[in-house]
C-alpha cells in the first residue's frame, strides 16, 4: 500500500530533533503532584473522622484549583526547551563497576522527576482545569452520598488527578507507566463506585483487565526501549534516537533496527488499551456505570487521552517505524467509524456519548497517524471541553430524572422549568461534537480530516473520517432532538441506571440487603434531596442546582471559546495549542502543510490553520521543517489533494456540509412531527435496514465475540489446569507418596505371624542373596 | 592369654554383680529384693567405670594379643554399652513379678522363690550385657560365637517372661527358634572361615587374607557369617521376627532387644569385616565386591522394608520395631563405607558406633514412654502397656513428661536437626558420600523421608491429638523409674547433640582401622589404609 | 584357598577311593540343609528344635574336618564349645516348650500366630 | 572472620555486634521458654512481648548494620560446635539476610496480633511453636554454615506442622502431613547435595585435607570450591539436589501442590508466615546456594528454570481464576508470584536479581496481608467460599479498603511495592539474552546497550508478563465477588456479629462472637504496618535497592566470572568456544 512507502518517505523528511532539556525545572511543578495527594489525605482523614458534610468536595476543589493555578504559572513560565524537575530517586540500578565495565548504559534509572515541556503543560492545563470544574460539579452531584462514600469518591478523584499528573509529567517511561496504571486504578475504583451494583463491579473489572492487556504492550515497549537505548528517560531516548532520526530523514529505514521499529508498535498497543481503540475499546462504554462526573473527567476528557499523549510524547520514535503510524492511523479511523455506527443505534444517551468518545478518540489517533500531532492535540483539548460538557449535561439529566437515560423516555427538556442551562449545555456540546461550523469541534475535526487528505497515502483514512463526521452529527443530534426539544415527557429511571438508589446506599447502613427495595425506590433518608420520587406519575424531576449549572455554563463558554486556542495568535507562538505542541517532543510539521495554508485562508476566523508551521519560531533551530534540505527543496511535490483541490480549503466546506447533512437527517427522523417521546419517524425506517440496526444496537456482538473467543477458551483452560493440577500433578505426587504404602502392602503378607513362614523367608532370602552375589561377582 | 583377663574387669564386675543379684532377688525381704535393681545399677556403674579406666586402647591391646584391626573399638563400645545399659535398667524395673509382688504386698500371699522371676530377670539382663561386652572384646571366632550366644540366650528367656500374656510366650518362641536358625547360619559361616584360613584368631585370619588373598570359601564363610549376624541386627532377610517379638515383649525388654542384639551384631560384623578390610574391591577402596554388593543390597532392602512396613502399622510398638529394622539399614551404610581416611566425617565405622549410641538413647526413650504409661484393660484385668497409636493420643496433656519424651525421641529418630538423630545420620551421609556410595545415600535420604511419615504420627499423636475417652484413659505406671528413663533419654537426645563433639572425637578414635596390625605391633609406623581420594 | 576345591575335584568323580575333605564337607552341608528342611517342614516345636541342633552339628562336622585338614586343634575345640552351647540351648528350649505347652496344650508351632502384620 | 581473634577486651558495642545475630535467634527462643511456663492467660501478651523484643533487636541490628557495605557479611560470629564434623554455629548477615530478617521480625508481632482471638485452644503451645518458628526462620537467614542453615531450615517444619495440624481447618491433618513430608523429602536431597559439595571441598582443597580430614561446612569456603572446582556435570547434579529442596519450598511449578492445600488449612498466622517468610526460604536458598555454588550449571539450565517459572505464573494464575475458596486463590497466586521471583533469579543480571530479592520482601508484605485479611473475614463468617459471601464492602468498609489496597499491591500496581520488583524481574528477564544481535531483533553490529548475557530474553518476558494480566484477572474477579457486589452472607449468619454453629468444625472459635462487623483496632494495628511498608517500598524503593546493590553485584560478578572461565573438565574446544563467546559480547572483559 502506498501509505507505507509514502510515510516512510515523509518521516524521512520530517523527523524532529529534540532540544536538550534544562535540568533545573521549576520546583513548584512538584506541587502539582503534591496537591492532589494532599487532597487524598484530607479526604481519607474526613472518612476516618466520619465527616458528613460536603467538606471533602470543597477540599478537593481547593486542592485542584491550586494545582490548576500552579499549572497556569508553569504555562506562563514555560520556555522553548523542556525542563526537568528532579523529585526523588525511585528505581536506580547500576552495575558493571565491579566487573570493571564502565559503560554508561550499565544502569537503569527511573526517578520520580518531572519532564516539563509544552506538551506536558498543555495536558496539565486541561487536566487540572477540568478536574477542578468537575469536582465542583460532583460536589453537588454526589451530595446524595455525603459521608464515607463521598469521601471515597473524592479521595479517588484526587488520586486520579495525581496519577494523571504523573502520567503526563513524568520524566521517564516508568513514571508514565506509574501514572498509566494509577489512572487505571482510579478508573477501576470510580467505575465501581456503586459497588453493590453487579454491573458496575463487572464494568470496573473489565476496564482494569482490558487496560492491563494494553499495559503489557506498553511494558514490553518500555523494556525494549530500555534494552535498545539503555535508558527510559525521555531526554536520553531522544538523544539516543538521534542517529536513527537522521537515518529516517534520509529514508534509510533499513538502517533502523527492527527492535527500534518495534518499539512504537508496542507502545501503540498500550495506547490502544488506555484510549479504548479497536480491539480493546469494549471497556469504555461499560465504564459508564460509574458516576457521571467520573465519566466526564476520566472516561471522556482526560484519562482516555493518555494514549494520545503517549503517542505524541514518543512521536520521534513513532516516526522511526514504517508501520507504527499507519497502524495508529488506521486503527483510529476504523475505531471512529465502528464506534459511530454503534452510537447511532443506542438509546441510552450516556452510552451514546461513550461511543462518541471512542469514536472521537479514534479521530485523534487517526490524526496522529496522518502526521498531524498538532491536530490531534487540538482535538484532545476541544474534545475534553465539549465531551465533558455533554457528559455533565447527561449527568444533570440523570441526576434529575432518577437515573433515566433512555432517550425514548425523555423529551422536551428545554421547556421544563430549571432545565434551561442543561439544554443550552447540551446544545453547545452537540454542536461541537457534530462539527457545526465555527465551533471548536469543527475546527479540530476539520484539521484532522484535512491533514488526512494532505498526507499522501492516507486519503482512505480521510474518507472514513469524513463519513464518520456525518454519522457523528446524526447521532449527536438524534439525542438533542429527542431529549431536549419536542413534546414534554418524562419517566423516572429504573434501577438499571439509578445512581440515586446507590446514592442512598453509598454510605449504607445495610437496611436494604433485601432485593425488593431495589424495585420500589423507596429510600427514606431524610437528608436525601430526592424525596421519594418513584411511583407512577408522581415523579417530579428536580432541576440542577448552582454548582452544576455554573459548571455547565463555564464549560459551554469554554468549549465554544476553545477554538480560539488554535486560531488566536498569542505573540509569536501562533495559536496556543500549536505553539505548545511545537515546543514539545510531539513537534512535527508535515512538509505538505506549508503549501496548504495560503490557499485555505479564505474566511476571517480561519486565519491560518497552520500559521504556526508557517512561522516556525526561530528559537526552534532544530526543527526539521526548516532544516531538512529535502523538505525545502521539494516542499510540495508529494502533498495529497482532495479530489484535486487543496484539502484544507475545500474540506472546510465539505465537512461543514457533512455535518449539516447529519443534523438534518436527525431533524427529519427524530424531531419533525414527533409527538411522543418513545417513537419517532426513524422507527419506520428501521425495518428497511433489516437486522443491521439490531446488530448495531447490540454493539455488533463484539462483547459476545470476545467472550466466545477469548474468555470462554481461557476459562476452559483454567478449568482444565485446575483439573490437571488436582488429578495429574497432585495425583503424581500422591502416587509417589503412595508407593511406600503400596510396597508395604505388597510385602506385608510375609509378616504372617507363622514361625515357618519366617523361617522359609529367611532361608529363601539367604538363598536369593547368595545366588545374586555369586552370580554377579564370582561368575 | 591370662594377661587378657586384666582387660576383662568390666565383665568380671558384671558377672560378680550377676551372682549377687541372683541371690538377692530370691530374698524373703522385700527391701532386699528391691535392692537387686540397685545392685544391678551399681554393677553397671562399676563396669562403666572399669571400662573407662582399665580397658586398654591402641597398641597395648595388640601387645596383649587382642584383635588389632580395630584397636579403639572395644573401649568405646564397652563404655557405650554400659551407658545405655544404665539407661535401660530403670526402664526394666517392674517388668516381672508385678502381680506376685502385689499379692504379697496386699497380704494375699507369701513370697515363694519358685514363683519369683526377679532374680533371673535381672541376672539375665546382666548376662546379656556381659555377653555384649565380650563381643566387643572378641579376638577369636570361638570367643565371638560364645559371646554372641551369651548375649542372645538370656534375651530369649527375658522375652518369654517379660509379660504374663500369651503374646510374650509367642514372641519368646519365635525369637528363640529363629534365633537358633540364625546362629546356625553364622556358625556355619565361622566354620567355613576357619576352613578357609585354618585359624579362628581374627588377627591371624586377617594376616592370612593379606598374605594369601581371599579365597572363595572364605568369601562364602564371610557371607554366611554376615547373613547370620543379620538376624542380630534385624536386617533383611533375617528381619521377620522383629516386629512380632518387639510387640510381644514388654516395652522395656523390647527397648533392650532394639539395642543389645543390634549392638552385638554390628560389633561382630565390624570385627569380621575388619579381617578382610575395606581396601580391596574394584575401587581399591571398599570391601571385596561380593561383600559390598551383599551389604549394599541388604542395606537398601533393610531400610526400605523396615520403613514401608512401619508406615502401615497401627501399633506404635510394631512401628518402632520396623523402624528398628530401618535403622539397621542406615547403619549398614556406614559399615559399607568403612573407615575411609580415618576422619570422623569419612569413617563409616565411627559413624556406626556413634549411631549405635544415638539410636540406643533415643529409641529407649520411645519405648520408655510406652512402658511408663498404662491403660486399664477393657476386661478389668491387669493394666497394659501402651501399644497402639491411639493409646498415645493427647499424652502431652495427660502425661506431659511422657508425652514430650515421645515427641522429642520420635523427632530425633526421624533425624530432625538439631537433635541427636540428625547428628547420627549426618556422618553416615558424609562417610557414604566419601566412599562414593552416592546411590545408597539417596536411598538413605528417601527412606528418611518415608520414615518421616510414621515418626510424624508418633510425634503428633501425643502432641496434637485430643486425649481419648476417659474410660480407657491411660494411667501412670507405678514405676517412676520408667518415666525417669524416658526423661534421661529425652535429655540425652538434646544434651548429647549439644556436646556431641566429645563423643564424636571418641568414636573417631574407636573407629580407627589398622590395616596391617603386624607392623603396628612391631611398633612401626601405623599405616592407615588407603584413603579414598576425592576422585 | 583353592586347594579345597582342587582336592575335591581331584577326587571326584572317582569311585570314592577314600574319604576326602570334600566328602566331609558334603556331609556337613547335607546335614545343614536337612536340618533346615526339617525346620521348615515340621510343626512340632521339639522336632524343630532338634533340626536346629542338626544344623549346629553340621557346622561342628565341618569344623572337625577342617581341623583335621589344617592339622590344628582349634576347630575341634570350637566344636566342644558348640556342643556346650547346644546343651544350654536345649535346656532353654525344653523350658520354653514346657511353658508353651502349659498355655496351649499343644506343641504345634502354627498355634502361635497372634502377632503378625 | 573469626571473632575469637578480636581484641581481648571488646567494648559493649562490639560485644553486642558479635552476639547480635545470636540474640536474634535466642530471644524468641527464650520467650518461647517463658511462654511455655506461663499461664495461658498471659501467653498472648508474653508472645507479643517476645516478638516485639525481637523486633526491637532487629531495629538495633538494622541501625548498626553498615548498609554501604551490604555485600560484606557483618555481625559475624562463630561458635565452635562440632569440629569433628566441621560444623560450627557461624552467623553473619549481608544486606539480603538483614532485609529478610527484618521482614521476619515485622511479621512476628503482626501474626501474634492476628491470632489474638482466633486462637483459643492450647494457646501456649501455639505461641511456643510460633516463637520457635520465628527463631528458626531468622536462623536460616543468618547462617553461614551449611549445617546450621540446614538445621534451621528443617526446624521450621516442626512448628509449622504443629500450627497447621492443631489449629487448621477441617483437612488440617492431611495438609500438615503433606506439607511436612513434601518439604522434608526435598530437603533431605538438598542435604545430600550440600554434603557432596563439602566432600568435594575436603578432597580438593589442599589445606583442608591431608589426612586430618577436617571437613568444613562454611558456606564461604564451599562456595568457592563448588563454583570453581566442580565440573559442569557435578554442578548440575548438585544444582538438581539443591533445587529438589528449594524448588519445593518456593514452590516451583510441578512441585507446588502442597502449597494450596497447606495454605487453605493453616490458621491465619500460619498462612501469613508461610507465605511471608517460609516460601522465601526457597528463593533465598536458590540465591544463596544454587546460584553461587553452581553458577555454570545454573546458567546452563536457566531457561529450564525460567520455563518452569513461567508455567507456574500462567498455570497458577489461571487456576486462581476458577477457585472458589478465597484463601486457596491467594495461595495459588503465591505460586504465580514466586514464579516471577525465581524468574528474576534465573535472569542472572542485576535487574533480575534486585527485582527478585525485592520480590521476596514485597510478596511477604502483600500476600501476608492478604492472608491476614482473609483470616479476619474467616473469623467472622467461618467460610471462605466466594459462593457464600460477597459484597462485604457494605459491612466491612475498612476491611474492604485494606483488601483493595493489598490486592492492588499484589497485582503489581505501580506506586505500590509489588510493581517495582515485578517490573525489575520482567526487565531482567527481557534483558538477559545473548541473541539480540541475531534473528528478528536486529541486525548484527547494532549496539544493544541494555542487554546482558543470558539465555532468556524478550519472549520469556512477554509470556511471563502476560501473567500480570492474569493476575489482574483473578484478583479483581475475587475482589469483585467478595468485596463488591450485593451483600451476601452465609446462611445462618445472623446479624452483624453472629456466627453460625454448623460451620465451625471446632468450637475453638467461641470468643469471636465478640468481634464487631468491621475490623477492630487490634486488627487494624496488624495491617497498618504492612500497608505503610507496601506504600513506602513502592514509592521509595531506592534505599532497598542501594542496600541490595552489594550482594547483587557480587553475584553478577560471580556469574560473569563463571561465564568467562568454564568449569574444570570442560573440553578445550568448548573453552575456545566460550572464549569466543566472551569476546563477542564483552570485548573489554576478554581483553582484561
Amino acid at each position: 500500500m502506498t501509505i507505507f512507502s509514502s510515510l516512510s518517505m515523509l518521516a524521512a523528511t520530517a523527523a524532529p530533533k529534540p532540544m536538550s532539556p534544562i535540568l533545573s525545572g521549576p520546583p513548584e511543578a512538584l506541587l502539582v503532584l503534591a496537591l492532589p495527594i494532599l487532597g487524598v489525605i484530607l479526604c481519607t482523614l474526613c472518612a476516618i473522622m466520619r465527616v458528613r458534610t460536603r467538606m471533602p468536595a470543597f477540599l478537593t476543589v481547593g486542592c485542584l484549583a491550586a494545582a490548576f493555578a500552579i499549572t497556569v504559572g508553569l504555562y506562563l513560565k514555560s520556555g522553548p526547551a523542556p525542563v526537568i524537575t528532579s523529585g526523588f530517586e525511585w528505581i536506580n540500578l547500576s552495575w558493571g563497576d565491579s566487573a570493571g565495565e564502565n559503560s554508561p548504559f550499565h544502569q537503569f534509572i527511573a526517578n520520580f522527576s518531572l519532564y516539563l515541556d509544552a506538551l506536558t503543560v498543555l495536558w496539565m492545563l486541561f487536566v487540572t482545569g477540568l478536574a477542578t470544574l468537575i469536582a465542583l460539579y460532583a460536589s453537588e452531584y454526589m451530595s446524595g452520598d455525603v459521608g464515607t462514600g463521598y469521601c471515597r469518591f473524592f479521595a479517588a478523584f484526587n488520586l486520579f488527578v495525581f496519577s494523571m499528573s504523573c502520567l503526563v509529567m513524568g520524566d521517564n517511561m516508568l513514571m508514565l507507566f506509574l501514572g498509566w496504571e494509577g489512572v487505571g486504578l482510579c478508573s477501576y475504583l470510580l467505575i465501581g463506585y456503586f459497588y453493590k451494583k453487579p454491573s458496575a463491579v463487572e464494568a470496573a473489572k473489565k476496564a482494569f483487565i482490558l487496560n492491563r492487556i494494553g499495559d503489557l504492550g506498553l511494558l514490553m515497549g518500555i523494556c525494549l526501549t530500555y534494552v535498545h537505548f539503555g535508558s527510559i528517560e525521555y531526554r536520553d531516548i531522544f538523544a539516543q534516537a538521534q542517529p536513527y532520526i537522521d537515518a529516517a530523514k534520509a529514508g534509510r529505514y533499513s538502517e533502523i533496527p527492527a527492535i527500534v521499529q518495534l518499539i512504537p508498535v508496542l507502545l501503540a498497543v498500550g495506547a490502544f488499551g488506555k484510549s479504548a481503540q479497536l480491539p480493546l475499546y469494549v471497556w469504555l462504554p461499560d465504564a459508564m456505570e460509574g458516576p457521571t462526573p467520573v465519566s466526564a473527567l476520566i472516561h471522556a476528557a482526560t484519562m482516555v487521552t493518555a494514549g494520545v499523549y503517549l503517542v505524541a510524547r514518543m512521536y520521534p520514535l513513532f516516526l522511526l517505524s514504517e508501520i507504527a503510524l499507519p497502524l495508529v492511523g488506521w486503527v483510529g479511523a476504523l475505531t471512529a467509524l465502528f464506534a459511530a455506527t454503534i452510537g447511532m443505534a443506542q438509546f441510552d444517551i450516556k452510552r451514546i456519548m461513550a461511543y462518541s468518545t471512542v469514536s472521537q478518540l479514534g479521530y485523534m489517533f487517526a490524526g496522529l497517524g496522518v502526521l498531524t500531532s498538532t491536530g490531534a492535540a487540538f482535538h484532545v483539548v476541544t474534545h475534553a471541553f465539549f465531551k465533558a460538557l455533554l457528559f455533565l449535561s447527561c449527568g444533570a439529566i440523570m441526576h434529575g430524572f432518577a437515573g433515566q437515560l433512555d432517550l425514548r423516555k425523555l423529551s422536551g427538556l428545554r421547556r421544563m422549568k430549571g432545565w434551561g442551562i442543561v439544554s443550552l449545555g447540551m446544545l453547545v456540546g452537540c454542536l461541537n461534537l457534530a462539527g457545526f461550523p465555527f465551533t471548536s469541534g469543527f475546527f479540530s475535526k476539520d484539521m484532522l480530516i484535512g491533514e488526512a487528505f494532505v498526507t499522501p497515502g492516507t486519503a482512505p483514512i480521510g474518507w472514513i473520517l469524513l463519513l464518520t463526521a456525518g454519522l457523528t452529527a446524526y447521532y449527536t443530534f438524534r439525542v438533542f432532538f429527542r431529549v431536549i426539544v419536542g413534546p414534554v415527557h418524562y419517566e423516572p429511571g429504573d434501577e438499571l441506571h439509578s445512581a440515586h438508589e446507590e446514592h442512598a446506599h453509598g454510605d449504607s447502613h445495610n437496611e436494604h440487603a433485601h432485593g425488593d427495595s431495589h424495585n420500589e425506590h423507596a429510600h427514606v433518608e431524610d437528608d436525601h434531596q430526592h424525596h421519594d420520587h418513584g411511583h407512577g406519575g408522581h415523579f417530579h424531576p428536580h432541576a440542577p442546582g448552582w454548582a452544576i449549572n455554573t459548571v455547565l455554563l463555564t464549560l459551554s463558554v469554554l468549549s465554544l471559546a476553545a477554538s480560539g486556542l488554535y486560531f488566536v495568535p498569542t505573540g509569536v507562538h501562533g495559536g496556543a495549542v500549536p505553539a505548545m505542541v511545537d515546543r514539545s517532543s510531539a513537534a512535527y510539521q508535515s512538509p505538505f502543510a506549508h503549501h496548504a495554508i495560503p490557499e485555505g485562508a479564505g474566511d476571517g476566523g480561519h486565519e491560518g490553520p497552520d500559521h504556526a508551521a508557517e512561522t516556525v519560531p526561530s528559537y526552534v533551530p532544530t526543527s526539521i521543517a526548516m532544516e531538512d534540505p529535502h523538505a525545502v527543496e521539494h516542499p510540495h511535490e508529494n502533498a495529497g489533494t482532495f479530489l484535486g483541490w487543496d484539502p484544507h480549503a475545500v474540506l472546510f466546506y465539505v465537512s461543514g456540509a457533512v455535518g449539516f447533512i447529519g443534523i438534518f437527517v436527525a431533524y427529519v427522523l427524530h424531531y419533525a412531527g414527533r409527538t411522543t417521546a418513545a417513537t419517532a419517524r426513524a422507527d419506520a425506517l428501521l425495518p428497511m435496514l433489516g437486522p443491521i440496526p439490531r446488530w448495531a444496537q447490540h454493539k455488533w456482538y463484539v462483547d459476545e465475540f470476545y467472550n466466545l473467543v477469548v474468555r470462554v477458551p481461557l476459562l476452559a483452560l483454567a478449568h482444565t489446569f485446575h483439573l490437571i493440577d488436582k488429578l495429574l500433578v497432585d495425583g503424581l505426587v500422591r502416587m509417589f507418596g503412595a508407593i511406600p504404602r503400596w510396597l508395604g502392602t505388597l510385602i506385608r503378607p510375609t509378616q504372617s505371624g507363622e514361625l515357618h513362614g519366617y523361617a522359609a523367608g529367611m532361608a529363601t532370602g539367604i538363598a536369593v542373596l547368595l545366588f545374586i552375589v555369586f552370580m554377579l561377582t564370582l561368575r | 592369654m591370662i594377661g587378657r583377663l586384666a582387660y576383662l574387669w568390666p565383665e568380671i564386675a558384671l558377672f560378680a554383680t550377676t551372682c549377687i543379684v541372683m541371690v538377692l532377688g530370691l530374698s524373703r525381704s522385700l527391701p532386699m529384693r528391691k535392692a537387686s535393681a540397685w545392685v544391678c545399677g551399681i554393677g553397671l556403674l562399676a563396669a562403666l567405670g572399669l571400662s573407662i579406666t582399665t580397658t586398654p586402647s591402641g597398641s597395648t591391646v595388640i601387645a596383649s594379643g587382642g584383635q588389632a584391626m580395630l584397636p579403639g573399638m572395644a573401649p568405646f563400645a564397652k563404655c557405650l554399652i554400659c551407658l545405655v545399659a544404665l539407661f535401660l535398667l530403670p526402664l526394666l524395673a517392674g517388668t516381672v513379678d508385678r502381680a506376685e509382688e502385689h499379692r504379697i504386698a496386699t497380704g494375699a500371699g507369701v513370697f515363694n522363690p519358685l514363683r519369683s522371676n526377679r532374680a533371673e530377670f535381672y541376672s539375665f539382663f546382666l548376662f546379656s550385657i556381659t555377653g555384649l561386652l565380650l563381643v566387643a572384646d572378641a579376638d577369636n571366632l570361638i570367643w565371638l560365637f560364645l559371646a554372641l550366644e551369651l548375649t542372645s540366650l538370656p534375651t530369649y528367656i527375658m522375652v518369654a517372661i517379660s509379660s504374663e500374656r500369651h503374646r510374650a510366650q509367642e514372641a519368646g518362641v519365635k525369637y528363640f527358634f529363629l534365633g537358633a536358625l540364625g546362629a546356625a547360619v553364622f556358625l556355619y559361616g565361622f566354620a567355613l572361615l576357619y576352613g578357609a584360613t585354618g585359624t579362628t584368631n581374627l588377627n591371624a585370619i586377617h594376616e592370612s587374607f593379606l598374605s594369601r588373598g581371599i579365597s572363595t570359601m572364605a568369601i562364602a564363610g564371610l557371607i554366611l557369617s554376615l547373613l547370620g549376624l543379620c538376624f542380630k541386627i534385624a536386617a533383611v532377610p533375617m528381619h521377620f521376627y522383629t516386629a512380632d517379638v518387639y510387640q510381644g515383649a514388654s516395652a522395656g525388654v523390647a527397648a533392650m532387644l532394639a539395642f543389645v542384639p543390634k549392638t552385638a551384631g554390628f560389633l561382630a560384623m565390624l570385627l569380621i569385616l575388619a579381617t578382610v578390610g575395606w581396601s580391596s574391591g574394584p575401587g581399591a577402596a571398599s570391601l571385596p565386591e561380593p561383600l559390598r554388593l551383599l551389604l549394599w543390597v541388604i542395606a537398601a532392602l533393610t531400610m526400605t522394608v523396615g520403613n514401608v512396613l512401619a508406615v502401615l502399622q497401627s501399633s506404635a510398638k510394631r512401628t518402632l520395631a520396623y523402624s528398628s529394622i530401618a535403622h539397621s539399614g542406615y547403619m549398614l551404610v556406614g559399615v559399607i563405607a568403612g573407615p575411609g581416611d580415618g576422619s570422623f566425617t569419612r569413617n563409616g565405622i565411627s559413624a556406626v558406633l556413634f549411631y549405635l549410641l544415638g539410636y540406643g538413647v533415643m529409641n529407649l526413650g520411645a519405648f520408655a514412654v510406652l512402658a511408663s504409661v498404662e491403660k486399664p484393660a477393657s476386661d478389668g484385668g491387669e493394666p497394659r502397656e501402651l501399644d497402639s497409636f491411639d493409646d498415645l493420643r493427647g499424652l502431652c496433656r495427660t502425661h506431659p513428661v511422657s508425652g514430650w519424651t515421645m515427641v522429642l525421641c520420635s523427632l530425633s529418630l526421624l533425624g530432625m536437626p538439631p537433635l541427636l538423630g540428625f547428628f547420627g545420620k549426618l556422618p553416615l551421609f558424609t562417610s557414604a558420600i566419601g566412599a562414593g556410595e552416592i546411590p545408597l545415600v539417596l536411598v538413605l535420604g528417601i527412606n528418611s523421608a518415608i520414615a518421616a511419615f510414621y515418626y510424624l504420627r508418633l510425634m503428633a499423636m501425643p502432641l496434637l491429638e485430643e486425649p481419648s475417652f476417659r474410660a480407657t484413659a491411660p494411667v501412670d505406671n507405678p514405676f517412676v523409674s520408667r518415666r525417669f528413663a524416658g526423661l534421661l533419654s529425652a535429655g540425652g537426645v538434646i544434651v548429647l547433640a549439644v556436646f556431641a563433639n566429645l563423643l564424636m572425637k571418641e568414636s573417631t578414635a574407636a573407629g580407627r582401622y589398622v590395616a596391617r596390625p603386624e607392623t603396628a605391633s612391631a611398633g612401626a609406623k601405623t599405616e592407615v589404609s588407603v584413603a579414598q581420594d576425592g576422585r | 584357598m583353592n586347594t579345597v576345591w582342587t582336592l575335591a575335584q581331584a577326587g571326584y568323580p572317582a569311585a570314592l577311593p577314600e574319604a576326602t575333605l570334600a566328602h566331609y564337607l558334603f556331609v556337613s552341608a547335607a546335614m545343614f540343609v536337612i536340618g533346615l528342611i526339617g525346620f521348615l517342614t515340621r510343626r512340632n516345636l521339639i522336632i524343630m528344635f532338634l533340626c536346629t541342633e542338626l544344623m549346629f552339628q553340621a557346622a561342628g562336622i565341618a569344623l572337625v574336618s577342617f581341623s583335621r585338614f589344617h592339622m590344628n586343634m582349634t576347630g575341634q575345640s570350637f566344636v566342644i564349645f558348640i556342643v556346650t552351647v547346644a546343651a544350654a540351648e536345649a535346656a532353654m528350649a525344653l523350658a520354653l516348650v514346657v511353658l508353651l505347652f502349659r498355655k496351649r496344650e499343644s506343641l504345634d508351632a502354627e498355634e502361635w500366630t497372634e502377632l503378625k502384620g | 572472620m573469626n571473632p575469637d581473634t578480636t581484641a581481648p577486651t571488646p567494648d559493649a558495642a562490639s560485644l553486642l555486634d558479635q552476639w547480635m545475630l545470636g540474640l536474634l535467634v535466642l530471644v524468641p527462643l527464650a520467650f518461647a521458654l517463658v511462654v511455655a511456663f506461663s499461664p495461658d492467660k498471659r501467653a498472648r501478651a508474653t508472645a507479643l512481648l517476645g516478638t516485639l523484643a525481637a523486633g526491637l533487636l532487629t531495629v538495633v541490628a538494622l541501625a548498626r548494620f553498615s548498609w554501604s557495605n551490604g555485600a560484606a557479611f557483618q555481625f559475624e560470629h562463630d561458635v565452635h560446635w562440632l569440629p569433628s564434623l566441621g560444623i560450627s554455629v557461624s552467623m553473619g548477615a549481608d544486606s539480603v539476610s538483614m532485609l529478610l530478617v527484618a521482614l521476619t521480625a515485622l511479621l512476628g508481632p503482626i501474626c501474634v496480633l492476628a491470632s489474638w482471638t482466633a486462637i483459643t485452644e492450647r494457646v501456649r503451645l501455639y505461641f511456643v511453636s510460633f516463637l520457635i518458628l520465628q527463631a528458626a526462620m531468622v536462623g536460616v537467614f543468618i547462617a553461614r554454615d551449611i549445617i546450621f542453615f540446614y538445621i534451621c531450615f528443617e526446624f521450621t517444619l516442626i512448628p509449622m506442622y504443629v500450627l497447621v495440624s492443631q489449629w487448621g481447618s477441617t483437612e488440617r491433618k492431611r495438609a500438615a502431613t503433606t506439607f511436612f513430608l513434601y518439604t522434608f523429602t526435598g530437603s533431605v536431597i538438598t542435604l545430600a547435595g550440600l554434603v557432596y559439595v563439602a566432600w568435594i571441598n575436603a578432597g580438593m582443597a589442599p589445606g583442608l585435607y591431608a589426612g586430618s580430614g577436617s571437613w568444613t561446612f562454611q558456606i564461604a569456603t564451599l562456595q568457592i570450591t563448588a563454583s570453581q572446582h566442580m565440573t559442569l556435570s557435578q554442578q548440575s547434579w548438585v544444582l538438581l539436589a539443591l533445587l529438589a529442596g528449594f524448588a519445593v519450598k518456593v514452590p516451583l511449578f510441578p512441585v507446588h501442590t502442597w502449597l494450596p492445600l497447606t495454605h487453605t488449612q493453616a490458621p491465619t498466622a500460619g498462612s501469613v508466615i508461610l507465605a511471608g517468610v517460609l516460601l522465601k526460604l526457597g528463593t533465598y536458598g536458590i540465591f544463596r546456594f544454587a546460584i553461587p555454588f553452581c553458577p555454570d550449571a545454573f546458567m546452563h539450565y536457566a531457561p529450564v528454570i525460567a520455563t518452569l517459572c513461567i508455567i507456574g505464573i500462567l498455570y497458577g494464575g489461571l487456576i486462581c481464576w476458577v477457585q472458589e475458596d478465597v484463601k486457596k486463590l491467594v495461595a495459588y497466586s503465591s505460586v504465580a508470584h514466586l514464579g516471577f521471583c525465581v524468574l528474576g533469579l534465573a535472569a542472572l543480571n542485576v535487574a533480575g536479581l534486585q527485582g527478585s530479592i525485592l520480590y521476596m520482601i514485597n510478596h511477604g508484605l502483600s500476600t501476608g496481608a492478604l492472608f491476614l485479611l482473609v483470616g479476619f473475614m474467616y473469623e467472622r463468617y467461618h467460610t471462605r467460599s466466594m459462593k457464600e459471601i460477597g459484597g462485604l464492602a457494605a459491612k466491612m468498609p475498612v476491611w474492604a479498603t485494606f483488601m483493595v489496597f493489598f490486592v492492588m499491591a499484589s497485582v503489581g500496581l505501580p506506586g505500590l511495592n509489588g510493581f517495582v520488583s515485578e517490573f525489575l524481574c520482567i526487565l531482567g528477564t527481557f534483558q538477559a539474552s545473548d541473541k539480540w544481535a541475531t534473528g528478528v531483533w536486529g541486525s548484527a553490529g547494532t549496539a544493544i546497550p541494555g542487554a546482558t548475557a543470558g539465555n532468556l530474553g524478550p519472549w520469556y518476558a512477554l509470556v511471563a508478563g502476560s501473567g500480570v494480566i492474569v493476575a489482574a484477572m483473578y484478583l479483581l474477579i475475587m475482589v469483585g465477588k467478595v468485596v463488591f457486589g450485593p451483600l451476601k452472607e452465609p446462611a445462618g449468619h445472623g446479624g452483624a456479629h453472629g456466627h453460625d454453629e454448623h460451620h465451625g468444625h471446632e468450637d475453638a472459635h467461641a470468643t469471636e462472637a465478640h468481634l464487631p462487623a468491621d475490623l477492630t483496632a487490634r486488627e487494624i494495628t496488624a495491617l497498618l504496618p504492612l500497608a505503610v511498608a507496601c506504600l513506602v517500598f513502592g514509592v521509595f524503593p531506592a534505599p532497598l535497592l542501594s542496600a541490595l546493590k552489594g550482594p547483587v553485584d557480587q553475584t553478577v560478578a560471580l556469574i560473569d566470572t563463571a561465564r568467562q572461565i568454564p568449569p574444570p573438565g570442560t573440553p578445550s574446544t568448548q573453552t575456545a568456544a566460550a572464549d569466543l563467546r566472551t569476546l563477542e559480547h564483552e570485548p573489554k572483559e576478554a581483553s582484561r
